[in-house]
């Protein structure tokens, strides 16, 4: 991994951001309990902000987003904060009315 | 420090970081330690005193001085045993985060101008922050324990020192405007002119913000009447009731080591830090009469003076946690849902009143300016105006007067 | 020797990502509810470190005390409430794991072969040491840009400010409203 | 607030996974001694309080009926062990009234100064157990560095700290000792101001007020109804106390005493000093008034026993030589009930004739203050059980015996 690492660059970040962005994907996929479900979508946002911050560092690349970026990172982890709070009540919800998490068991729509 | 390596020794820059690096986080692992040495023996000799008793006589000494040091090591000498329906893995690594969080906020912590180990521009930002991260240990204690009464005490502990936190901003912020900077060093110095420079003192607003700090900071570190979580009448010892030996002392440590933490940032917020009530080591006592102005000079006057102010900031931390030891053993606990009401129906609406206050004191509208102290004794924060320089140097070459800018600064005389 | 030729900046970038990959694969992996929202604190403390790492000081900050002091929280309370001993560890049929791999696996090397390609992202930066410490130490600029003044003539982002912040107070009030506990029609306490 | 099964509106989830149903158990620091209460919970709110008891159980009453009446006395000091010499009362008394025995006036004088210090002993524990439920550990040392000091006094009478078996049928073991009520006069004078302090301690203290005004509300009826007495009672405002209304022989024991019964009668406390005024939170039967009430009767056994040491300086007689050991006993049974600290503590005892009672029941206080919890506590938070329960200031050696 040496020569990799001679000098960061906006992929570096790239690939982490993937990385975190496809455990996301697939927590989302595979998981029965809801939480675990949320706990993907956390993920899946984490790596869409790695993204943003990569492009906007003075550190990575000459011509960067610069305070744009920044700014735009600050408002999803403000709306990650409200969107795991109106899922975790939508959670509970369901929890104490049907005593159990297992999203597979939430099929009462179902025709 | 690095630089002195290289240049003295010759070494790589390198090696010589990670020695730096090495020395500060021991002298500061070494200064949490006995700090929490020191405040668990004081804890016991005052509340002896408050119960009429003497409280620890006979280890080492007269005054059972090293009474700590013999529970510490009957602490490292029992047995750490992990109950069986514990999730292991969890159970065992609670305390640490605990202790770590705790810990990694002194890293911002500066015990005297420029005696911080990492200088930090948002440095209040960042220990409110990682302050934030202690209750995940208390968390998964209370888990892991695998006992009901352990998750009650968690589940409890939690939602106390989550809502506590929003307060505790609140308040945090009334300084932090007044000085304009986050960065602890600069707040600190901007109340080196003898006491009426303290911030404490700036207005009534920030008066009563402190003492809603004060109550909220007990109840974010579980102190005297908030210690909801090791409720001893009803939960036995809540989150950490199974825990024994090394792990049960690491969160004692993490406890009084946040607690000194956060007198410590009350001092350096509201106490003037590291300046005396007489500031003789600054350049000005009192705004008017000319000190030995010997603070922040890279001699060796400049590291006695440095002496003096870290052995004032201790002084002074050590009087906030004097206090909360002090409240501990005199106050019955309240009930979680009082500690819940009193944090959002009297703390958050209080702290955002004076926030107002203070807002409007500090920008002097409805003519509120004349109740602030620089008012009325102008030369009191001479340095504020770097800040405002340092941090606004773009706009002015370009014309761009922000109108609001000019009346802010007001000391500039 | 070795030490000497890793410069610092890419060493604590090595660790960080790593550790939030690790992280990542972990809540990935363990069926444990509680062990995943723990290593899922983790991962994103690591992520912080790395926005750190770039350069951008005030969202690292942010991270730390919002998204993991805050939101993570939120999730454990979430997970200790429902945490009865039947959820705790559901397990996940082979067979699904399989499907999930190797999509996962061509989503991954898809975007890497992506963030690899594009000349431009991996060209390094001519100068790097010259970039001041001071243009790190954004928070007083940020802070206005909030307020609707650029400094750096870009455009202002008050009203979307204005928008979030309406917005999150309105979702916290409903999520309370949700979840609140109904009594039973008996207790009426 | 009863919730009764019939009632059709309740739903009973077949899994109702977050009700919880929690012991506190018989180890439990803060209830006072060995009992076990089981919580049903839903979340923090308490649904159901069954307690457990028994753990504490010595089989006192089968053994008294193979010991003459001056042996038993040891076992009605380990039945409510913080008050022994209230016991020792109550069970002397029924044997006199059984063998009919008249006993000087300085005996009843030397059994009122010895019963009402007790009685402060006993509400000084009560009050300092009361702030360790609550969370302040200081007032329990408080309290207990008062109590050593009578603990003393009671060593010089009769040799015992905490068990003394100092008054028996027919009088007390042993004369008071020369000086010693000098000595229980000045410790008099320095506790007044003492108690003072503790009220500043807890009883007006804004947290105590908070954790205990308003809660476990009880009204007289329900006292009543569930056999409550002593300041559990008086504090619901009802105005009985056994040592006026009680039986002839006990209440002769306080003729020519001058005391207020301390309850809230219309509207107001006993005012013979200016005691803490009431906290507007406060309502009529709930855990506050109870402590009130136990830290008022102290005052008020202070000022029984300073009359006491009047009239027992100038009484003639004896001082009450004991019955012999063995005393044959007529035929026949009887009841008698005093005003312990915590309660009316009640002593039958039926005889066949022989020296050795046929049978003997002991009536516990603590016992019917004990069932209210399941009544007072449905509804409140877990945090309020050990304020109720510390509140009904329940000893388990007189529940178990």
């Amino acid at each position: 991994m040496l020569p990799l690492m001679a000098q960061l660059t906006v992929s570096h970040y790239l690939f982490v951001g993937a990385v975190l962005f496809v455990c996301g994907v697939a927590c989302m996929a595979t998981k029965r309990n809801a939480l675990g479900v949320l706990m993907g979508v956390e993920l899946v946002l984490n790596g869409a902000n790695m993204n943003f911050i990569a492009f906007a560092s003075p550190l990575l690349r000459e011509k960067h987003l610069g305070l744009d970026g920044q700014l735009v990172a600050l408002f999803v982890i403000v709306l990650a904060a409200a969107e795991a709070a109106v899922a975790l009540a939508i959670a509970l919800n369901f929890y104490n009315n049907h005593s159990t998490i297992d999203v597979d068991r939430a099929s009462e729509l179902k025709g | 420090m690095v630089d002195f390596f290289v240049s003295t020794f010759g070494m790589s820059p390198t090696v010589a970081a990670i020695l730096a690096a090495g020395i500060q986080c021991a002298l500061l692992l070494n200064v949490v330690a006995v700090g929490a040495l020191v405040f668990i023996w004081m804890e016991r000799k005052i509340a002896g005193r408050i119960q009429d008793r003497l409280g620890p006589t006979r280890v080492g000494g007269r005054f059972g001085w090293l009474q700590t040091l013999a529970d510490g090591i009957k602490l490292i000498a029992k047995e750490d045993l992990t109950p069986a329906d514990a999730d292991a893995l969890l159970f065992k690594l609670a305390p640490y985060i605990s202790f770590a969080a705790s810990f990694t906020a002194y890293m911002a912590l500066p015990f005297s101008d420029g005696w911080v180990a990492v200088h930090v521009n948002a440095g209040v930002f960042f220990i409110l922050a990682v302050l934030g991260l202690e209750v995940f240990g208390t968390i998964l204690a209370g888990y892991a324990s695998g006992s009901k009464w352990s998750l009650f005490g968690a589940i409890r502990e939690a939602a106390q020192v989550v809502s506590y936190e929003v307060p505790l901003g609140l308040c945090v912020v009334v300084p932090v405007m007044i000085c304009g900077t986050m960065d602890l060093v600069a707040i600190a110095n901007m109340q080196s002119a003898g006491i009426w420079s303290w911030l404490i003192f700036h207005d009534p607003f920030t008066f009563c913000i402190f003492w809603i700090y004060f109550t909220c900071a007990m109840a974010s570190v579980n102190r005297a009447p908030f210690d909801l979580a090791e409720a001893e009448s009803e939960l036995v010892a809540g989150f950490h009731t199974e825990y024994s030996g090394l792990r049960w002392s690491f969160f004692f440590m993490a406890e009084y080591g946040s607690m000194f933490l956060v007198s410590g940032l009350a001092v350096i917020l509201f106490f003037g830090g590291w300046n005396g009530p007489l500031a003789i080591m600054s350049d000005k006592i009192i705004g008017v009469i000319p000190g030995l102005g010997l603070a922040g000079q890279p001699n060796a006057w400049g590291f006695i003076a440095g002496c003096v102010g870290a052995a004032n900031f201790i002084m002074k931390a050590t009087i906030g946690v004097t206090v909360m030891i002090w409240v501990r053993w005199t106050l019955p606990r309240l009930r979680i849902d009082q500690v819940m009401t009193m944090c959002l129906k009297y703390c958050v609406p209080l702290a955002a009143a004076c926030f107002l206050g203070a807002v409007f004191v500090k920008a002097e509208i409805f003519g509120l300016g004349y109740l602030s102290v620089d008012a009325w004794l102008p030369g009191l924060r001479s340095d504020r105006l770097e800040v405002r320089e340092g941090w606004m140097t773009e706009v002015e070459g370009e014309g761009v007067t922000l109108s609001t800018e000019k009346t802010l600064v007001h000391g500039d005389g | 020797m070795l030490l000497a030729a890793v410069d610092w900046h890419s060493y604590f970038f090595m660790l960080f990502a790593m550790l939030a990959c690790a992280f990542a694969m972990g809540v990935l992996l363990t069926s444990n509810i509680v062990r995943m929202a723990f290593y899922l604190v983790l991962s994103l403390g690591a992520t912080a470190g790395l926005y750190f790492l770039a350069g951008a000081e005030f969202v690292g900050a942010m991270q730390l005390m919002i998204y993991v002091g805050g939101t993570l929280v939120l999730l454990i309370f979430g997970v200790m409430l429902t945490a009865q001993s039947r959820f705790v560890s559901m397990k996940i049929r082979p067979d699904e794991w399989i499907l999930v791999a190797s999509l996962g696996g061509a989503l991954l090397l898809l975007l890497l072969y992506v963030a690899f390609s594009v000349p431009e992202w991996r060209m390094e930066h001519p100068h790097p040491a010259e970039i001041s410490v001071a243009e790190t130490k954004l928070a007083a600029p940020i802070g206005l840009a909030l307020s609707g003044v650029r400094l750096d003539d870009g455009i202002g982002y008050l009203f979307p400010f204005l928008i979030v912040s309406v917005h999150l107070l309105v979702v916290l009030i409903g999520a309370g409203y949700l979840a609140r506990t109904k009594r039973r029609a008996t207790s009426e306490n | 607030m009863a919730t009764n099964l019939e009632d059709p509106r309740i739903i009973e989830f077949d899994v109702r996974t977050d009700e919880m149903l929690v012991n506190m158990g018989p180890q439990h620091p803060s209830t006072h001694g060995v009992l076990r209460l089981v919580l049903r919970t839903d979340g923090e709110v308490i649904s159901e309080v069954t307690p457990h008891l028994g753990y504490l159980h010595r089989c006192a009453e089968k053994i008294g009926e193979n010991l003459t009446p001056r042996q038993w006395i040891p076992y009605t000091d380990r039945m409510d062990y913080l008050a022994a010499m209230n016991m020792n009362l109550g069970w002397s008394l029924v044997v006199e009234k059984l063998l009919d025995h008249e006993l000087s006036d300085k005996a009843k004088h030397l059994r009122v100064i010895i019963s009402e210090l007790g009685r402060i002993a006993s509400h000084l524990v009560g009050m300092g157990a009361y702030g360790l439920d609550l969370g302040t550990f200081s007032p329990f040392l408080y309290a207990f560095r008062e109590r050593e000091r009578i603990l003393d006094l009671f060593e010089e009478v009769c040799g015992a700290r905490l068990t003394y078996s100092y008054l028996t049928p027919g009088g007390a073991t042993a004369d008071l000792p020369t000086g010693w009520v000098d000595k229980v006069e000045a410790f008099l004078r320095q506790l007044e101001p003492i108690i003072s302090d503790y009220h500043e301690l807890l009883t007006t203290n804004a947290i105590f007020i908070k954790r205990t005004a308003g809660i476990g509300i009880m009204s007289a009826e329900m006292a009543i109804d569930y056999g409550c007495s002593g300041p559990v009672l008086r504090g619901s405002g009802v105005d009985y106390d056994l040592r006026r209304d009680g039986e002839e022989r006990y209440t002769e024991m306080y003729d020519g005493y001058a005391y207020e019964v301390v309850v809230e009668k219309d509207g107001h406390y006993p005012q013979d000093r200016n005691y803490p005024k009431v906290p507007r939170e406060a309502v009529l039967g709930d855990c506050w008034h109870r402590f009130y009430v136990r830290m008022l009767e102290v005052m008020q056994a202070m000022d029984l026993v300073e009359q006491g040491i009047e009239k027992y300086k100038s009484a003639s007689g004896d001082w009450g030589v004991p019955i012999k050991l063995t005393q044959r006993l007529p035929k026949g049974d009887v009841y008698l009930e005093t005003e312990a600290p915590r309660g009316q503590m009640g002593f039958y005892l039926v005889s066949d004739g022989s020296a050795i009672p046929w049978r003997v029941r002991a009536r516990s206080s603590c016992f019917c203050n004990l069932s209210v919890t399941s009544e007072l506590c449905p509804g409140c938070l877990i945090a309020d059980v050990p304020a109720i329960v510390g509140s009904l200031d329940i000893v388990m050696g007189e529940i178990d015996r």
